[in-house]
């Protein structure tokens, strides 16, 4: 029942994503576009290119879409309103969400086409520099809340969001996840402009549909995920948990998408630099200073 | 701190930190005296109003030395306090010439400190090491030019005189020591019979060393060689009047025998020296002689038993003679000589340091109310009452005469004449040093008294003295004025220029003596060296009967080696034949199981794997067996 | 005899066979790295099978399974540099060329 | 006791499984292929490690060996062709020796596991959550050197690593 229930959430989720995301590229809101669209994916012939590896070419946008499911299964969008609430969650977002990568990978080795097979190596490139970006502020959340708990994360800001807590370990995070989700700047993996659409750019019909599809999740999921750690999830004033944590959810997103289209994509020099050589002190001293504030205000 | 401590270390630290910093010797050499000066005045107040003070320090086993504070130790450290800053205070003038001041004020500050204690010592160790000092400190300053002809023999001459003198004084501290069986000098006062003696002659013997008296006396007049101040030191207060101190100090325990040798010796003394500076062509060599003459007649008034008398005129001739002899370094500079061909006149150049020079020369005489007056009429009356009166009173008045003589006789070469004006450079200092002696040497008279007072021993004094000593003073002076030397000695006069050196002087007692040690070490050391020869000889002949035994031994020797060459050749034989064989066939085997073994390392990461993964299998195979064996 | 255990036990024997032989038979060294990973992958299973089935109430058991993973990322590691160092040099990491080591 | 058999279950299925992709790694000719199966064999044994509940770790070996075995993945693409070897060639050597001494090496170590008692088996396993806190503990306290010589080690390794497969220097003598 929750799961169903959760699994209608998402597909919400993915359906306001995709219009916000159509709302910040072209500035109109068209709350029909991303069901014609699906429909014409689901209409439209999936070619399939020569001397594929097919079960990597298959296989690849389901294990996008389940990896972005798994992680939404450890996520509590109101208190009980949870799938598993794994003892060890706030590490098994991230063990669900590495499997984006090699479905990236899959995707993009799989057709056998040059575009595609960069935009996947590029995709491993940037996990390298972001991988670290997302586990050590998770860290930090987790040696406030002194659990992997995404629950008693979410209990542990009642008095103060870790957004407050910890801006730095935000920060980072916020990133980090919009690396994980390849949204612009960070969209290397499907530069459009560049690549024609990289790793998409061998998919078409049902199997594209899928991909879109686990990509919006992927961005509700990570929205999620952004507000249980640092936003104090469900808890809010006046308005019922579903309403805060819908709207936080949704407000991220926003930001996620608009963050993306005003700044220039950069390369993977550019962010592998940037990550080892200024993130990683960085989140190493976030660390090292919620320690000391765990100290302080136990 | 005890003041006896500053009086003796202020001049001891002032000559180190000359020697030491190098520069500004003449300010550190005055401040140096002036506080010794003060501590020692201080000392002599305290004295004078009963406050004793008094030095104990570690030295031989129950010998102490000790520094005490007696009225006649402070009075005679007050002098030598005294005169040697006054001297201190001319030689800066007087040396501005020169560019060796560091020597001088060190080795000049060296000689007060070391006069200091030899007044203030209290037992005769510490005597003896401060009488060595000052002898060393006077060969150094005696000899300080001794660059100029002729310093060096007058240096080397003093000490030695000085030097065989002093061997008596050895001898005689030794047999006090043994006799009173502590090295303290009050209490080897007490000492009496034969001991006595033979320590008042032998300290009579080092005290004519020191004194100059005859037939010592010829190393004095030589020692002019040195600069002016030191002759001023020497004759006034330190090492000259070291000898009369030492009689002094020990009247009370002299008998009557040796008090009579004693006054005869002075006497004789005071009669030759006197000759001699009349007849002498010299002004300082004059003072010198009259030096001597002067330590005779103390020595009469010693002998005559009256040591206070003694005391006063040694007091009273040291400012003067140092007068006397600051006021002949001034001629000295403003002719460049001493000698009364070149001084004729000089007086005139400068009437006051003349009148000065002339004011000291009356009080030496023994003129009214100069201090020289009184003691030496103190000297007369003591001899007019010693038991042998005739001879003593005599030898006293005779000297008077003479001293008068002599006196004018050099004031009027100094007078007579015409003027020949230098400039002298630091007249300034040498004319205040010479001020404030000439005021002492003729006031100090109206102190007499208040020392007879802290000596509680009223001095010998009647009219007739007075008026015999006051005759004879005033012949003697207008004989100088007016009768020439040479007429006034007469017959003497060869004896005089050759200063009576009684039997040769010097060769005949101090130089026949050494020249004979030298000869009989000499001796000691030819036979000594045969010695030394003949045990040469000796090991030589042991070393050959070593040799001829070394060589019997060799030929054992190298017949063995060629029995064990020959044993070691049948061995190498049996090795050929025998073990090389195995040992060849062994290396053989090593190298073929080496190849084998080779190929198993083939460098292929998969061979060795392989190899590794099999090796470890055998390893737990055997480890599994008992595991699967029960 | 305790049956409880036996398909992990069996299933870390069989990794490790399988390791042994991708270890021994790859010529190329990243397929030679392979076969350990799967050599301690095997060793890991049966400590953590060890821990669970024996001794579940004390963490040593895990903690030294966290330290395989340590061994496994740092092999990882050094046998890529040493890949590298070696492509760089004689563009090829086929084992049967590499016999530098032979004395 | 439906509880067990349910676990034993779950654990030979992912057994069957890491033993399947294992076997993949080295039947495959495509790199990339037999990287990712090694990959899966992984996550397969991180799902044993659950199954056993060893949550934490199982949960960690899934997501390390993701990312290790995407980079051995590159590397592989990056040393040898895709397909391996070029096409049919044979990429291994001395294969027979490998074949038995790997069977060797299966069959004693199932013979030790099976012939071997074990001894007496422990009741029920604490809940993850006290799991995690006890390894934690265990971490930060008795093993805290061994951990932290781990620790350091590895970054050893990541330093050494990237020093010998960086671009020597050209020194350029100026």
């Amino acid at each position: 029942m929750t799961t169903a229930l959760i699994l209608l959430l998402l597909a919400v989720g993915a359906y306001l994503v995709a219009v916000i995301e159509a709302w910040t590229v072209s500035g109109r809101w068209q709350l029909a576009a991303p069901i014609t669209a699906g429909i014409a994916l689901l209409g439209r012939e999936s070619i399939v290119p020569r001397k594929l590896d097919r079960v990597f070419f298959e296989v690849a946008p389901v294990l996008l879409l389940i990896s972005a499911l798994l992680a939404a299964t450890v996520l509590p969008l109101t208190p009980g309103l949870i799938i598993t609430d794994l003892a060890t969650g706030a590490l098994f977002i991230n063990a669900a969400l590495v499997y984006v990568l090699v479905a990236l990978l899959m995707a993009g080795w799989g057709p056998n086409g040059a575009y595609a097979m960069i935009g996947g190596w590029r995709f491993l490139g940037q996990l390298i520099a972001y991988a670290m970006l997302i586990v050590m502020p998770v860290t930090a959340v987790a040696m406030r809340a002194e659990s992997l708990l995404t629950t008693q994360i979410v209990t542990s800001q009642a008095d103060l969001w870790n957004i407050l807590y910890q801006p730095l370990g935000f920060v980072l995070f916020f990133v980090a996840a919009m690396a994980l989700a390849f949204l612009p700047p960070f969209d290397l993996t499907t530069a459009t402009s560049e690549l024609a659409g990289g790793v998409e750019a061998e998919y078409s019909g049902v199997r594209l549909a899928v991909f879109r599809l686990g990509r919006l999740v992927l961005v509700i999921t990570l929205a999620a995920t952004t507000v249980v750690f640092y936003l104090g999830g469900w808890q809010g004033p006046w308005l019922p948990p579903w309403a805060w944590s819908a709207i936080k959810i949704l407000a991220v997103t926003a930001l996620m998408l608009l963050a993306g289209r005003v700044l220039p994509r950069i390369r993977e020099a550019d962010l592998l630099n940037l990550c080892w050589k200024l993130g990683i002190p960085l989140a190493l001293l976030n660390i090292f200073v919620v320690g000391l504030q765990v100290l302080v205000w136990p | 701190m005890n003041l006896i401590a500053v009086t003796i270390l202020a001049p001891l630290a002032a000559a180190l930190l000359i020697l030491l910093l190098r520069r500004i010797p003449g300010a550190l050499a005055l401040s140096g005296a002036t506080t010794g000066l003060l501590a020692s005045l201080a000392l002599l107040a305290d004295t004078g109003a009963g406050v004793s003070h008094e030095i104990q320090l570690p030295g031989l086993p129950n010998l102490p030395l000790s520094l005490i504070a007696t009225p006649l130790t402070t009075l005679l450290s007050g002098l030598v306090a005294i005169i040697g800053g006054l001297v201190v205070v001319y030689a800066i003038g007087y040396m501005k010439r020169d560019d060796e001041k560091v020597r001088f004020f060190a080795s000049m500050l060296l000689f007060v400190a070391a006069m200091q204690t030899l007044v203030l010592a209290g037992d005769w160790i510490l005597l003896l090491a401060a009488w060595e000092l000052i002898g060393l400190a006077s060969y150094l300053l005696i000899g300080f030019w001794f660059r100029r002809p002729g310093v060096k023999s007058a240096a080397t001459r003093a000490f030695l005189y000085t030097r065989s003198a002093d061997l008596g004084l050895y001898v005689a501290v030794f047999i006090l020591i043994a006799d009173a069986g502590s090295s303290d000098i009050t209490t080897t006062l007490n000492t009496g019979g034969g001991a006595a003696t033979a320590a008042g002659l032998l300290l009579l013997v080092a005290a004519m060393g020191k004194s100059a008296q005859t037939p010592l006396h010829d190393w004095l007049q030589r020692a002019m060689a040195g600069p002016t101040p030191v002759s001023a030191l020497l004759h006034s207060a330190t090492l000259v009047a070291a000898g009369a101190i030492l009689l002094i100090r020990t009247a009370p325990m002299l008998p009557d025998k040796v008090l009579l040798v004693i006054g005869i010796v002075g006497g004789i003394t005071t009669l030759v020296t006197g000759l001699i500076a009349l007849g002498e062509r010299d002004l300082k060599r004059t003072l010198a002689a009259s030096t001597s003459s002067q330590y005779g007649l103390m020595l009469v008034a010693v002998g005559a038993g009256a040591p206070l008398a003694a005391l006063l005129h040694l007091l009273a001739h040291a400012f003067i003679k140092s007068s006397l002899f600051l006021g002949a370094g001034v001629f000295q500079h403003s002719r460049d000589s001493t000698a009364f061909s070149e001084l004729h006149g000089a007086g005139r150049d400068r009437p006051w340091i003349f009148f000065g020079f002339a004011l000291a020369a009356l009080a030496l005489t023994g003129i009214p109310p100069l201090s020289g007056f009184f003691s030496k009429d103190a000297i007369i009356a003591a001899a007019l009452i010693s038991s042998y009166a005739p001879l003593f009173t005599t030898f006293v008045l005779a000297s008077t005469l003479l001293t008068g003589a002599y006196m004018a006789r050099s004031l009027r070469i100094l007078w007579q004449g015409n003027i020949a004006l230098h400039n002298i450079a630091g007249l300034a200092w040498m004319g205040a040093a010479l001020a404030g002696l000439v005021i002492l040497a003729a006031v100090l008279g109206a102190a007499f008294p208040a020392i007879e007072a802290m000596f509680s021993d009223p001095l010998p004094g009647n009219n007739v003295a007075v008026i015999l000593g006051l005759v004879a003073a005033v012949v003697g002076l207008t004989l100088g004025w007016f009768v020439p030397a040479q007429r006034l000695l007469g017959p003497l006069r060869p004896w005089s220029q050759r200063s009576f050196a009684i039997a040769g002087g010097f060769n005949t007692w101090v130089v026949r003596p050494a020249l004979a040690t030298a000869r009989s070490c000499e001796r000691l050391e030819r036979a000594l060296y045969n010695e030394v020869l003949a045990l040469g000889r000796l090991g030589l002949n042991v070393a050959r009967s070593c040799e001829r035994l070394e060589r019997a031994l060799y030929n054992r020797v190298l017949a063995l080696g060629r029995l064990g060459l020959s044993l070691g050749q049948a061995v190498r034989l049996g090795d050929e034949r025998g073990i090389d064989g195995l040992i060849f066939s062994l290396v053989r085997g090593v190298t073929y199981l080496g190849s084998r073994a080779r190929r198993l390392q083939s460098g292929l990461i998969h061979r060795e794997l392989a190899i590794t993964v099999v090796v470890t299998a055998l390893i737990f195979a055997t480890l599994l067996i008992p595991i699967l064996t029960f | 005899m305790t049956p409880e255990l036996f398909p992990a036990l069996i299933t870390g024997a069989a990794l490790f066979g399988i390791g042994i032989y991708g270890a021994l038979s790859q010529t190329n060294l990243v397929m030679l790295l392979m076969g350990v990973e799967l050599i301690l992958a095997g060793a890991m299973v049966n400590l953590v099978a060890f821990w669970h089935h024996l001794h579940p109430d004390t963490p040593a058991g895990q903690m030294f399974v966290l330290i395989v993973m340590t061994v496994m990322a740092v092999e990882m590691a050094v046998g890529f540099g040493v890949a590298i160092a070696r492509f760089r040099a004689i563009g090829s990491v086929e084992m049967e060329e590499a016999a530098e080591l032979k004395g | 006791m439906a509880m067990i058999s349910a676990q034993t279950f779950f654990i030979s299925f992912f057994g069957l499984a890491a033993v399947w992709f294992g076997v993949v790694v080295f039947r495959t000719h495509s790199m990339m292929r037999s990287a990712l199966a090694l990959l899966f064999s992984q996550t397969a044994i991180g799902a044993m490690f659950i199954g056993m509940q060893a949550e934490f770790l199982g949960v960690l070996q899934i997501m390390m060996m993701a990312t290790e075995m995407s980079i051995m993945a590159i590397f592989m693409v990056m040393f040898m062709m895709d397909p391996g070897g070029l096409g049919k060639m044979d990429m291994t050597h001395q294969k027979r020796l490998s074949v038995i001494t790997g069977l060797v090496a299966f069959v004693a170590i199932v013979a030790v596991a099976v012939f071997t008692d074990w001894g007496p088996l422990a009741g029920s396993v604490p809940d993850s959550a006290q799991q995690t806190e006890d390894l934690g503990l265990e971490l930060m306290g008795r093993s805290m050197l061994i951990f932290e010589t781990a620790g350091l080690t590895l970054l050893t390794a990541m330093i050494a690593a990237t020093a010998v497969a960086v671009e020597p220097i050209k020194r350029n003598r100026d």
